[in-house]
């Protein structure tokens, strides 16, 4: 059963990066997400970016389904289900919040729900950066590979430093698994608790098919977000599995 | 007490894992051998690798009714799959390979490279209602089923268990085909689709798929009960089981055990351990001591 | 905006009472045709009275999934039928006479009788799924279907329309030997049954039964777009429908009007008035002037 | 769905009548009915005649399926689905209960419901007069068409001098259709207010089979209780349908 929304606003957020906006009664958490449908086009998953009442989705172009939502204009219509998964637990103490790309738009709802986290928003060059001026309660840094804003290099660098200086209750993070497994190494490091949202191809979205599975954990319902469970992930950043299944 | 015995095969509970939920990676079949299912079906594992058809695959119907799906056997090639296979044999429970083909020789090979990995069973997959040239196309051709079940009878030693199509108004006579098989599965999904009325197309990529869940269970359970009144051979009841009292009306009409697929949607994956539960309260509650004593209770000769 | 035509008969609307539910007596079919239907198929009628089966006859499902019904093809026989026509013909919509028979003749002299009594078209029910010797034991037999069809052709004047059974897995070919037909009703019910486990026996009297309602609307879809996709002859929808969206999910497949049975269960007579209402807010939100512009809309090919 | 109770007790009320005692937490209004399966053996509706906690069927035994019925012991189990149809409306006023044989299984709940009816209890002859002492709140006057208790004569003519002497607001009344037939007459005649509850061959209990209708009314669901439509039944009293649903 699908939900039809129709599309609000669009907002040109970075490069190939867009949010749409849409009117919806459901009531996601950070981290969840939903199945977006373009009929005769593709169906994907989508994290929620903007929670609340005029909700938003933001969206990289990657492939065929998203180019073809970055052809829609406002008035045209999403067909949704959701939200799905297991969102972020929001715990006290001091957060550090890290996203890579267009990981930052699982994140963001996140980041606006914490009292005052210091967030990393980082990506290859600075015309990728996202949502950089979006938060009134954080403390943001940045970081590019290529130096083209704040600091350059990896987030994971940026992050080892942070945390080299600061003692953090949680780690927050979504963004490229490279990225993740470079997080999961520093919270085992410095002893951090953390939480990452993950992404695996998907296609059912609700449990049964196997295909966004990493090491018997599926990313649509016992995910996206995972924390303790990622320690022993051994696929993490290593092993994904194509649309049979097989290992790529 | 809730253990069974299927040709030979024990198994801890009668809940075995059906073919295509949870059961593409060895990692998720150890896990949910870990969380208390009897046995477990793989995936049905053909020749060559197959992406399946494009999203949307799955149809969540309101009201738990049950999904449509058409993932269109989508799986890595049997030369990928004992990777898997070693991972979930550590589970300890008894596996099924499924295997899918077009002809008797490929059914053969395939079953023949599962038992070399170790599968204690093969389930042929004759009943796949929504790919074309598998599963339920080759499953009403008597003649073919025939040749299917024997080349693979011929080829391997484990027990080979036929997954007939309820899609079909000649089930007697499917299953007189396929009696050479040791056991026979009843039933694989109900060929059925869902349009959107907005988008005004059908839902699924592939427009046709097939129904699973509490809403088949009807379909399912006269299955099993009209197989069970003309042949010996022993059936695994499968079609929306979803509670202890489902598996038992399934033993019931003649069912030695069962599989369960969909309701892991509606349970997760202790759906398992609950339902063994739930069996376990009622036989006791009615002084039954071991499950197999349900099986065929409800025949009315 | 909501009239229909199909073979010449015009209707009101698109939603008429699928046969056996509240059409055995003409005063109950005069109530629902004044409840805002569009026409009414009769009960299937037969050459002679015919008790049907013991209680239970009908098992509801929970969670308003349907029902299973084994009613038995229980009628007054045709002799004692014209009466309950005269008074239903009041009602000023199209009534179409069901029969049921096993052979070509028996049906012939069913339908010149119905022809007399004054139905606008006679209905074969081709799939009755729990009588033997009737339904769908004759609707799979194609040489028959054939005989059936041509032999009440060439009897009667009257549009006919053909019932065709989802239970199997040649429905294209069961269509193609019914070709002859003026319309085909898609779907009759599925056949399953229920078991009473504290009871440890089936529920119905008859074991077997005929699933309706919410269940199997996917199964009907599924058929009618399938055989909209190969056929010119106009579809009559049945299976589930219990809303405006079913019914329009069911025109978008292919259907040129809707039949509706088990929804009166769970929305009483009223359903026909409250549908009708539903489907046509849906075309005013949507701009779609008839709803007959709705048929085959959602036909990909 | 049916659901199992247990026989709890087993009361013999009159010749060929007893009454079954068990517990159930459905809610039935008085004329409300359920339908009760003995495996194997058969299916029929009966009459709530006892409601609250301890609730109770009073089965006159008729055929095969009442007979099995009659021969069950306190232990055994009935399985039951409902309530279901449209019970008695209780409405202000002076109220005259008028039951013919095991009709009075269906009034007795609600003669407990009303606050001081005068009420009639009718048989053939003494032995078959069905709760003669159950009711504390109720003027009861007793009729057998022999005249070996009470009046002598039928239902309706000892209802037909009651009318002549009080002015009654609404007549409630069960029974042989002939009775109720008779009963309709009077309340035209006496231009009072009735409810009948009504007894027809009934397959489905739920409103879809047309075997329990009687003049396009559906006495499962439409009734069992009538009121105003029972003036243009004229198959009352006159039309019953066999099982193949052929008039009679
Ligand atoms: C839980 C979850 C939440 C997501 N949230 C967002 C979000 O908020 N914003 C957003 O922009 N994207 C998000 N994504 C990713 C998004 O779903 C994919 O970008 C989208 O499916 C690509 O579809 P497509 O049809 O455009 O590309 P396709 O044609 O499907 O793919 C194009 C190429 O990208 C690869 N690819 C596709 N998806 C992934 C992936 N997940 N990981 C790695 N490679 C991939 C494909 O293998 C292919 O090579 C999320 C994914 C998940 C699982
Ligand atoms: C709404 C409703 C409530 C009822 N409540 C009660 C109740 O509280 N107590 C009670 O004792 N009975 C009640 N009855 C009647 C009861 O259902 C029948 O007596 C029972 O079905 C008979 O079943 P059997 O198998 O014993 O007899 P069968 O073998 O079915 O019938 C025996 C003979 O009786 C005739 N018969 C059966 N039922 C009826 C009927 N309803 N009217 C006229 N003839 C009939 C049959 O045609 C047959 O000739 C009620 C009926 C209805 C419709
Ligand atoms: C998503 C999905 C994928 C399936 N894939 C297969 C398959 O590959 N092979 C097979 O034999 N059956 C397959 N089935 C059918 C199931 O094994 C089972 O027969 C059916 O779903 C009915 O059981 P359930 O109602 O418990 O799900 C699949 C079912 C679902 C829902
Ligand atoms: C109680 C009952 C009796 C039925 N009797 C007949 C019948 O006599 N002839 C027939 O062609 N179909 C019969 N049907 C099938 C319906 O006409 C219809 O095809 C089926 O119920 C699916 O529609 P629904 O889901 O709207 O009920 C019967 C169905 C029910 C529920
Ligand atoms: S997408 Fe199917 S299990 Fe996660
Ligand atoms: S008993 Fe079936 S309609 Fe009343």
């Amino acid at each position: 059963m699908y939900r039809v929304v129709k599309i609000e606003e669009i907002i040109d957020e970075a490069k190939d990066i867009k949010t749409f906006k849409f009117r919806d009664s459901s009531s996601p958490l950070p981290g969840q997400f939903y199945m977006v449908w373009l009929p005769g086009i593709d169906e994907f998953p989508m994290s929620i970016s903007h929670i609340g009442v005029m909700k938003g989705f933001t969206v990289k172009k990657i492939g065929a389904g998203t180019s073809a939502m970055h052809a829609l204009n406002p008035g045209d219509k999403l067909w949704i289900r959701g939200p799905y998964g297991r969102g972020f637990e929001i715990v006290d103490g001091t957060a550090l919040v890290v996203g890579g790309g267009s990981g930052m738009a699982t994140l963001a709802p996140l980041i606006e729900s914490l009292p005052e986290p210091d967030v990393i928003i980082a990506a290859r060059t600075a015309d990728e950066l996202l949502f950089t001026n979006r938060f009134k309660n954080a403390n943001v840094h940045l970081a590019t590979d290529d130096g083209s804003a704040g600091f350059k290099g990896f987030a994971t660098q940026l992050a080892a430093k942070m945390l080299d200086e600061k003692k953090y209750e949680m780690i927050y993070t979504c963004g490229p698994e490279p990225m993740l497994l470079g997080m999961v190494e520093l919270a085992r490091r410095y002893d951090v608790k953390i939480q990452a949202s993950l992404e695996r191809l998907m296609k059912c979205g609700i449990g049964i098919c196997d295909s966004c599975s990493i090491n018997g954990y599926r990313v649509c319902v016992d995910g996206p977000v995972f924390s303790e469970e990622l320690f022993s992930m051994d696929e993490l950043g290593r092993v994904r599995r194509g649309p049979s299944g097989k290992k790529m | 007490m809730l253990s069974v015995s299927v040709n030979g095969i024990q198994f801890r509970n009668p809940l075995i894992l059906a073919s295509g939920i949870l059961d593409e990676s060895g990692a998720t079949m150890l896990r949910i051998a870990r969380a208390g299912a009897g046995g477990i079906v793989t995936k049905s594992v053909g020749a060559k690798e197959r992406a399946g058809y494009g999203n949307p695959v799955v149809y969540e119907l309101p009201h738990e009714r049950g999904i449509i799906n058409a993932i269109g056997l989508a799986n890595p090639g049997i030369d990928a799959y004992g990777e898997e296979l070693r991972i979930a044999l550590q589970g300890g429970v008894p596996i099924i390979g499924s295997v899918f083909g077009s002809t008797a020789e490929e059914f053969a090979a395939l079953a023949k490279k599962m038992e070399e990995y170790g599968v204690h069973a093969v389930e042929l997959n004759l009943s796949c209602p929504h790919a074309s040239g598998y599963g339920m196309e080759v499953g009403v051709d008597k003649k073919l089923v025939r040749e299917i079940v024997s080349a693979v009878k011929s080829e391997v030693q484990v027990p080979v268990w036929a997954k007939l199509t309820p899609n079909t108004h000649d089930l007697r006579g499917i299953a007189a085909a396929a009696e050479d098989a040791d056991a026979f599965v009843l039933i694989n999904t109900v060929r059925g689709m869902a349009i959107d009325i907005n988008a005004r197309r059908p839902v699924l990529s592939n427009a046709y798929g097939g129904l699973s869940g509490p809403c088949i269970k009807p379909v399912g359970v006269r299955a099993v009960y009209e197989i069970a009144r003309e042949f010996d051979t022993p059936i695994i009841g499968v079609g929306g089981i979803t509670t202890g009292e489902d598996a038992i009306e399934y033993m019931m009409a003649g069912a030695s055990a069962v599989q369960i697929g969909t309701a892991i949607l509606y349970r997760g994956i202790n759906a398992f351990r609950e339902i063994a539960g739930e069996i376990e309260s009622w036989l006791i509650e009615n002084g039954i001591e071991k499950v197999s004593e349900l099986v065929g209770m409800a025949q009315v000769r």
